[in-house]
């Protein structure tokens, strides 16, 4: 498969993968940021910790649904691996929703530098617990990533791309989905982004701000989950790989415009493709690559592309 | 000579402009005393190490001119090892590719290119706020960490060394010094520096610069409209925080004779330089200094007695934040915390168990809010 | 299964006396080579030479230091290292200790974090010897400062080329078991002519880790590759180190279709990287030749190795050849590698560590035999330059430029279910004048000066 | 004189300030209320007026000068101050530091690193003149985030003083102010203007205090200019009546 073309389409593609993975982590964040104002240095560990819960889960359910075969089969593992996910990111729930009710609420009205004490000390104490639960070796899950590679689907049309590659992309459509839905159609979400866009006017017809930071935190949190059970079967956990999410989830949200979760989607997509394209034509550029196009997008547009969270959802 | 006034009734002392009481003035010959003695008094025992209070109190250096910014300005910056980081590559590019030897001239390279960095970082990134900019400073600061480490001019990740000249050292007035005299005189020079550094930066927090940084700071809109060209002022202080940080990275570079991108240039250092200040205190003058050494002297310490060294700084970074939000100087001052507490305590010892009950039923309240928050969440109100 | 003395056959037809004093004469020597067995039966005696010389030497341990990568990532290669350095400082004290009286007492610290000053505690503890480190920054930044403390260490990686070419030109008590990158570089290359023909090659592509040792590793693959096959280089990746995703650079091979791709990622990389270029069909386009992906052995699961084309160095030791049946020093070391916690199976990595230990106390050993008193660290530094010695991988000599020279092996990557672990198959042998420049010569002029 | 000139502004479909021009300080010392119902673009007007905005077209002359390109601060120096409709201060100072930064800054001496805040006696001089002038001598060292409303208040017009303006714009000095503390606050300010010659356009609702001190009255209605003239307008303009205070027919 030398051709130029298909080459550019599967890199391209290889791109929107990585920006689907990107955008799930950095929804999370700016979502956090936006309504509760608060840069959550943790969420890289969040991320973390849905990886390695991920491959206990995995191995739990996938001990149980059995290896694909035959198209019933492969549609009965799909579905057992995005449940898998899905019980990953809910075990994200109560840690988020405990990191909010316990500490953040304290100090809401405090210097914003208290948060960022806060949230780096919550990241350093995570990160110790992951040693203590998981130890200090990387783990790894070794049935999902072949297994899914294993149904065809790519090929189908000639290409040559990773059965698992697209299963990632279907997902995050999927969630971004979901995400523009809860926040548009549903009246939970409306009410999050009153709360984001006039806190006193929502706390006036009597929406619980307590409730809604907590909800949000939460959520917050089950994205990193899902993310990191997402993110893990082609490669491995190990202790760091919190951080170069975290930091490129920051490129992202300065991209795409502080709290916008439109923003930070059309961010994660061309940090992903132009990242890809870079690694392809320039590949010493690769690890400057997210920062370059960030000050690039900033000397055009400071502002970002998207205002902010709540005028445009 | 100092000389003395009375103010508001209490004798007080000024010196080159530095006015203190009786008490302060004190503390401040005894800290000075204190700096200098380090060297001697880490002889004394094996768990202190030179190296180690050394790269505290240069990192807390760094953090001094970061709390110009946050103190007056309320700008959090979070990507302060930019700066250092640029004084200690300056500072190893002018060894390794220009030869330069002296000490001097090495530092000067350092604070040029910090102020140039500082600049461009500055003007870029102070158009916004808040969570904004500590965005911005960290992603340029990351930026600047890639460069370094995709550079093989550079050293790539493995840094480069600061060994200039055929004795493979800096000099210091011209004279080359075994390494265990080296590592003491280098000290002795960071003293002189932070002295320097500290009473300049005394002065610029008496001066008329600084109600205009508060002024900025503490109501940006009408900063503006008393006349104030609010982003010239702030860049002026993000230059001035940045050579802080140039100095201290220069000065490290010199030290250490050997830079790394991860040591001098990650995010995390750009963290710790901003939890120095808060740590010691940011409000206070001395107390940026203080956290250095006190978080770096930390991080070494736990690591020997525990694996779990980072749950052990997370757990002293989540007191503070609960605990002592003004940091160990603000804390221990007359009025602080701990001098209110320790006078009631002497009046009423049994405040303690007081104390510990509240944070007990603080503690209950809140676990059994998160309870219900986490229920109401899986399953709506019922 | 009984152990059986050794006799002439095994020893190759040569006596146990002639043995004994090849490796060293010493009962230190003696076990470190893996010949203990030799000593069962008074042979011990023979060592005694160094050992009796009683009152010059003094009774108290040797404080040891080893800088070695403790845990995260680099842990793969750091606890490997540990464990065979600790192995050798326990057969040293089991066979009595240096000069047969000082035990050796070994203080393991993690080089990840301020390295520099973990090796200044060492020697404010008052080391009387160091080994590590592993990175090659790290052995930078500390062979300046092991020259001013003069205070012997043996690296046991750190195999950056530039260490005794720029950072310390002339050294006097730094040293380096392992050769620098060119040794384990250019039998890659080697190994690339010798399984596919220099004929038959006549595109290259890498795809090494984002940071210094990656960058050098593929510059010196390039120049090597191209003076043997006159091939074109048609790729460069440098994924980052730990990245989660090489999509692009697997993309990149899979379009340029080179016949050799050359990479030195390591570790937990090694499994990422494998399993996605099997996932996009990357062995159907290209053979891949590692130097360092055998650190991985351990950690790379069964599924992933199946249907792919590697090749892998395994730099100065391979635990597998000669094979364990056939040579029982090998077979010693293996099962007391194995029984050690976390050691799947021993790597190169093992033998760095093992290797460093064995070079300085060897070393020492044959200064005490000379000198009848217990050496100073400038007689040390002294005796192990031009210094031979045996570990169960074989002789090694450190050179006079202060690097290890030894054989260097490579072959085939495979999954083996009864080792639960990789294993080389068909490994070949490369003499350390073919791999390595000698002594005195700069790498690049060296490679330069090969007709194409 | 200070001239607005076909000013201009929409925020989308809402026309705040359509094609105002006014003219400002014929005489010193004049004292301009500006009054409107809610939404009339009084606020916009003096934001405009003192670069917080810029028009979407018009201009904005001072002496005779096009000022509309200068920024804020520029047209602080150029002797225009204002106040804010929500009390704007420096709150972690005491009134005398709050009132020294301004001093300071009027006289151009923030840009000096190393001369002592409190050292500067031409500075101190004025600090207390404010001070006594504005009666706030006793809360002279109070933090200001702890004064009672009025003090705030008046803190806030002395900060504006402090300027030594030529013009001065006020947005609303006596808005939740008890009534009691009104009249002393407005008293303050109009001695103090009058005094120094200061030409000052306030946006005020309370018709009483209008009637008593205006020199002249400027009328708002829907961004537009309703009316200008002296404050007898008030009584004599039903229109502006019903508009004002929904009285009328």
């Amino acid at each position: 498969m030398a051709g130029t073309l298909e080459t550019a389409l599967v890199q391209t593609l290889n791109g929107v993968q990585f920006g689907f993975i990107l955008f799930m982590i950095a929804s999370g964040l700016t979502v956090i940021l936006g309504i509760l104002d608060v840069l959550n240095l943790a969420h890289g560990e969040l991320f973390s910790i849905g990886a390695y819960a991920g491959i206990g889960v995995f191995g739990f359910v996938i001990g149980v649904v059995g290896p694909p075969s035959g198209v019933l089969g492969g549609v009965v593992f799909v579905l057992a691996v995005l449940v898998s996910v899905l019980l990953t990111a809910a075990l994200l729930l109560p840690v988020g929703t405990v990191f909010e009710a316990l500490f953040l609420r304290a100090i809401y009205d405090r210097d914003q530098v208290y948060q960022l004490v806060l949230t780096f000390a919550l990241l350093l104490i995570l990160l110790d617990v992951k040693k203590f639960v998981w130890g200090n070796t990387s783990l790894r899950t070794d049935a999902v990533y072949s297994a899914i590679n294993s149904i065809p689907t790519s090929e189908l049309v000639g290409l040559n791309y990773p059965t698992y590659n697209v299963f990632v992309i279907l997902v995050g459509i999927a969630v971004v989905a979901g995400l523009f839905w809860f926040f548009d159609r549903t009246k939970t979400g409306r009410i999050v982004r009153a709360t984001a866009i006039d806190r006193e006017m929502a706390t006036a017809i009597g929406v619980s701000t307590d409730r809604v930071f907590t909800l949000v935190f939460a959520l917050g949190a089950f994205l990193a989950g899902f993310a990191g059970a997402m993110a893990v079967p082609p490669t491995a956990a190990t202790l760091g790989m919190g951080t170069n999410p975290l930091v490129l989830s920051f490129v992202v949200i300065v991209i795409g415009g502080l709290g916008s979760l439109r923003g930070a989607f059309v961010g994660a997509l061309l940090v992903g493709v132009i990242r890809s394209w870079m690694i392809t034509l320039y590949p010493p550029g690769e690890i400057a690559a997210p920062f370059a196009i960030m000050a690039l997008i900033l000397l055009v547009k400071p502002e970002g592309l998207f205002g902010t969270w709540g005028e445009t959802a | 000579m100092p000389e003395r006034v009375e103010t508001d009734g209490e004798t007080r002392y000024r010196f080159l402009g530095v006015e203190a009481t009786r008490r302060e003035a004190v503390a401040l010959a005894l800290g000075v005393v204190a700096l200098f003695a380090i060297p001697d008094v880490t002889r004394l025992s094996d768990s202190l190490q030179l190296s180690v209070i050394h790269q505290g109190l240069l990192f807390g250096f760094a953090a001094v001119g970061l709390n110009l910014l946050l103190r007056h300005t309320k700008l959090t910056s979070f990507g302060h090892a930019a700066f250092f980081g640029t004084g200690a590559y300056a500072t190893a590019v002018l060894a390794k590719y220009a030869g330069l030897q002296s000490v001097g001239l090495l530092l000067l390279g350092a604070i040029a290119a910090a102020t140039v960095m500082a600049a461009l970082v500055g003007a870029l990134s102070l158009r916004h706020t808040g969570l904004y900019f500590a965005l911005l400073t960290l992603a340029f600061g990351q930026l600047l960490y890639a460069i370094a480490l995709g550079q093989s001019a550079l050293g790539g990740s493995d840094g480069m060394p600061i060994r200039p000249g055929p004795a493979n050292q800096p000099l210091l007035l011209g004279t080359t010094f075994e390494p265990a005299v080296y590592q003491i005189l280098t000290y002795y020079l960071t003293v002189v520096v932070i002295l320097v550094g500290l009473f300049v930066m005394y002065r610029i927090t008496q001066s008329p610069f600084r109600n205009a940084l508060d002024a900025i700071g503490q109501e940006r809109t009408r900063a503006r409209f008393i006349g104030l060209p609010v982003r010239r002022y702030v860049w002026a202080a993000f230059v001035i925080s940045g050579v802080y940080g140039g100095v201290a990275g220069g000065l490290y570079a010199v030290v250490r004779q050997y830079v790394r991108p991860e040591g001098t240039l990650f995010f995390l250092r750009s963290g710790d330089i901003l939890f120095m200040a808060i740590l010691g205190g940011f409000r206070t003058l001395v107390g940026p200094l203080i956290g250095g050494v006190v978080l770096i002297f930390l991080q070494d310490v736990g690591q020997d007695v525990t694996q779990y060294y980072e749950f052990l700084t997370g757990v002293v970074l989540l007191v503070l934040v609960y605990g002592f939000p003004r940091g160990i100087v603000g804390s221990l001052r007359s009025g602080g915390v701990v001098s209110t507490r320790l006078r009631q305590l002497r009046r009423e010892p049994s405040a303690v168990a007081d104390w510990a009950r509240s944070a007990g039923r603080t503690a209950e309240r809140k676990a059994v809010e998160s309870l219900s928050s986490l229920r109401i969440i899986l399953f709506g109100v019922d | 299964m009984k152990r059986t003395e050794p006799t002439e056959r095994d020893t190759g037809g040569i006596g146990r006396r002639r043995l004994l004093s090849a490796i060293g004469g010493s009962a230190v020597a003696a076990a470190l080579a893996g010949c203990s067995t030799l000593l069962s039966d008074g042979g011990g005696q023979q060592s005694g030479d160094g050992g009796d010389s009683g009152g010059s030497i003094p009774e108290e341990p040797i404080q040891a230091g080893l800088l070695t990568f403790t845990k995260g990532a680099p842990g793969v290669l750091g606890i490997q290292a540990q464990r065979g350095a600790e192995l050798a400082v326990q057969r040293i004290n089991e066979a009595g200790g240096i000069g047969g009286q000082r035990r050796i007492e070994l203080d393991v610290v993690d080089e990840g974090s301020n390295p520099l000053d973990s090796y200044n505690q060492f020697i404010e503890e008052g080391k009387e010897v160091t080994f590590g480190p592993i990175s090659s920054g790290t052995h930078s930044q500390i062979a300046p400062e092991v020259e001013k403390n003069e205070v012997v260490n043996v690296g046991t990686d750190g195999t950056v080329t530039t260490l005794y070419e720029e950072t310390v030109p002339d050294p006097t008590y730094s040293f380096r078991f392992q050769n620098y990158d060119i040794m384990e570089v250019v039998t890659m290359a080697r190994e690339a002519v010798e399984r596919i023909g220099a004929d038959e090659i006549e595109t290259v592509a890498g795809v090494n880790p984002g940071y210094s040792f990656g960058e050098d590793e593929m510059r010196v693959f390039k120049q090597a590759i191209t003076k043997l096959t006159g091939a074109e280089v048609v790729y460069e990746g440098f994924p980052e180190l730990g990245a989660s995703d090489m999509s692009n650079h697997i993309t990149s091979i899979n379009s340029e279709q080179p016949d050799v791709t050359f990479s030195s990622l390591w570790g937990g990389d090694v499994t990422t990287f494998v399993r996605q270029a099997s996932a996009n069909d990357m062995f159907d386009n290209t053979t891949v030749f590692g130097t360092t992906l055998y650190s991985a052995a351990g950690d790379v699961p069964a599924d992933a190795l199946a249907g792919t084309d590697i090749y892998s160095g395994s730099r100065n030791y391979y635990w597998g050849h000669p094979a364990l049946g056939n040579w029982q020093p090998g077979r010693e070391l293996f099962d007391a590698a194995t029984a050690q916690d976390g050691v799947t199976v021993p790597t190169a990595h093992y033998m760095s560590g093992y290797g460093a230990v064995t070079a300085w106390a060897t070393a020492v050993e044959k200064a005490i035999d000379l000198l009848g008193t217990y050496p100073s660290q400038g007689q040390i530094a002294q005796m192990l330059e031009g210094h031979g010695f045996f570990t169960p991988a074989g002789y090694h000599n450190m050179a006079e430029d202060h690097q290890g020279s030894s054989n260097s092996f490579a072959g085939a990557m495979v999954y083996d279910d009864d080792l639960g672990a990789a294993r080389l198959d068909d490994v070949n042998i490369y003499s350390a004048a073919e791999t390595a420049p000698p002594p005195g010569v700069a790498g690049s002029a060296w490679l330069d000066s090969w007709s194409s | 004189m200070l001239e607005a000139r076909n000013l201009h502004k929409s925020f989308g479909e809402l026309v705040a300030t359509d094609d105002v021009s006014l003219e400002f300080g014929q005489e010193d010392g004049e004292l301009v209320f500006i009054v409107g119902p809610n939404g009339a673009g009084k606020t916009t007007f003096i934001n405009l007026l003192t670069g917080f905005l810029s028009p979407d077209e018009g201009s904005i002359v001072l002496d005779g000068d096009d000022i509309t390109a200068m920024s804020a601060d520029e047209r602080v120096d150029a002797g225009i101050a204002r106040s804010f409709q929500v009390v704007k201060v420096f709150e972690e100072m005491t009134v005398r530091e709050n009132l020294r930064t301004v001093v300071l800054t009027e006289r151009g001496k923030t840009w000096s690193l190393f001369s002592m805040a409190d050292g500067h006696a031409d500075v101190e001089r004025t600090v207390d003149d404010l001070l006594s002038k504005f009666r706030l001598d006793d809360a002279a060292n109070t933090v200001a985030e702890e004064l009672p409303h009025g003090d705030r208040k008046l803190l806030d017009v002395a900060m504006s003083f402090g300027l030594d303006p030529d013009y001065l714009l006020l947005d609303e000095p006596t808005s939740g102010v008890s009534t009691r503390e009104k009249e002393y606050v407005i008293e303050t300010v109009v001695e103090v203007g009058r005094e120094a010659g200061v030409t000052t356009v306030t946006i005020e609702h309370d018709m009483d205090i209008v009637t008593e001190y205006a020199d002249r009255v400027v009328a708002l209605h829907q961004g537009a200019v309703h009316g200008v003239g002296p404050p007898t307008m008030l009584e004599t303009d039903d229109e502006l009546r019903r508009l004002l205070l929904g009285v009328g027919e």
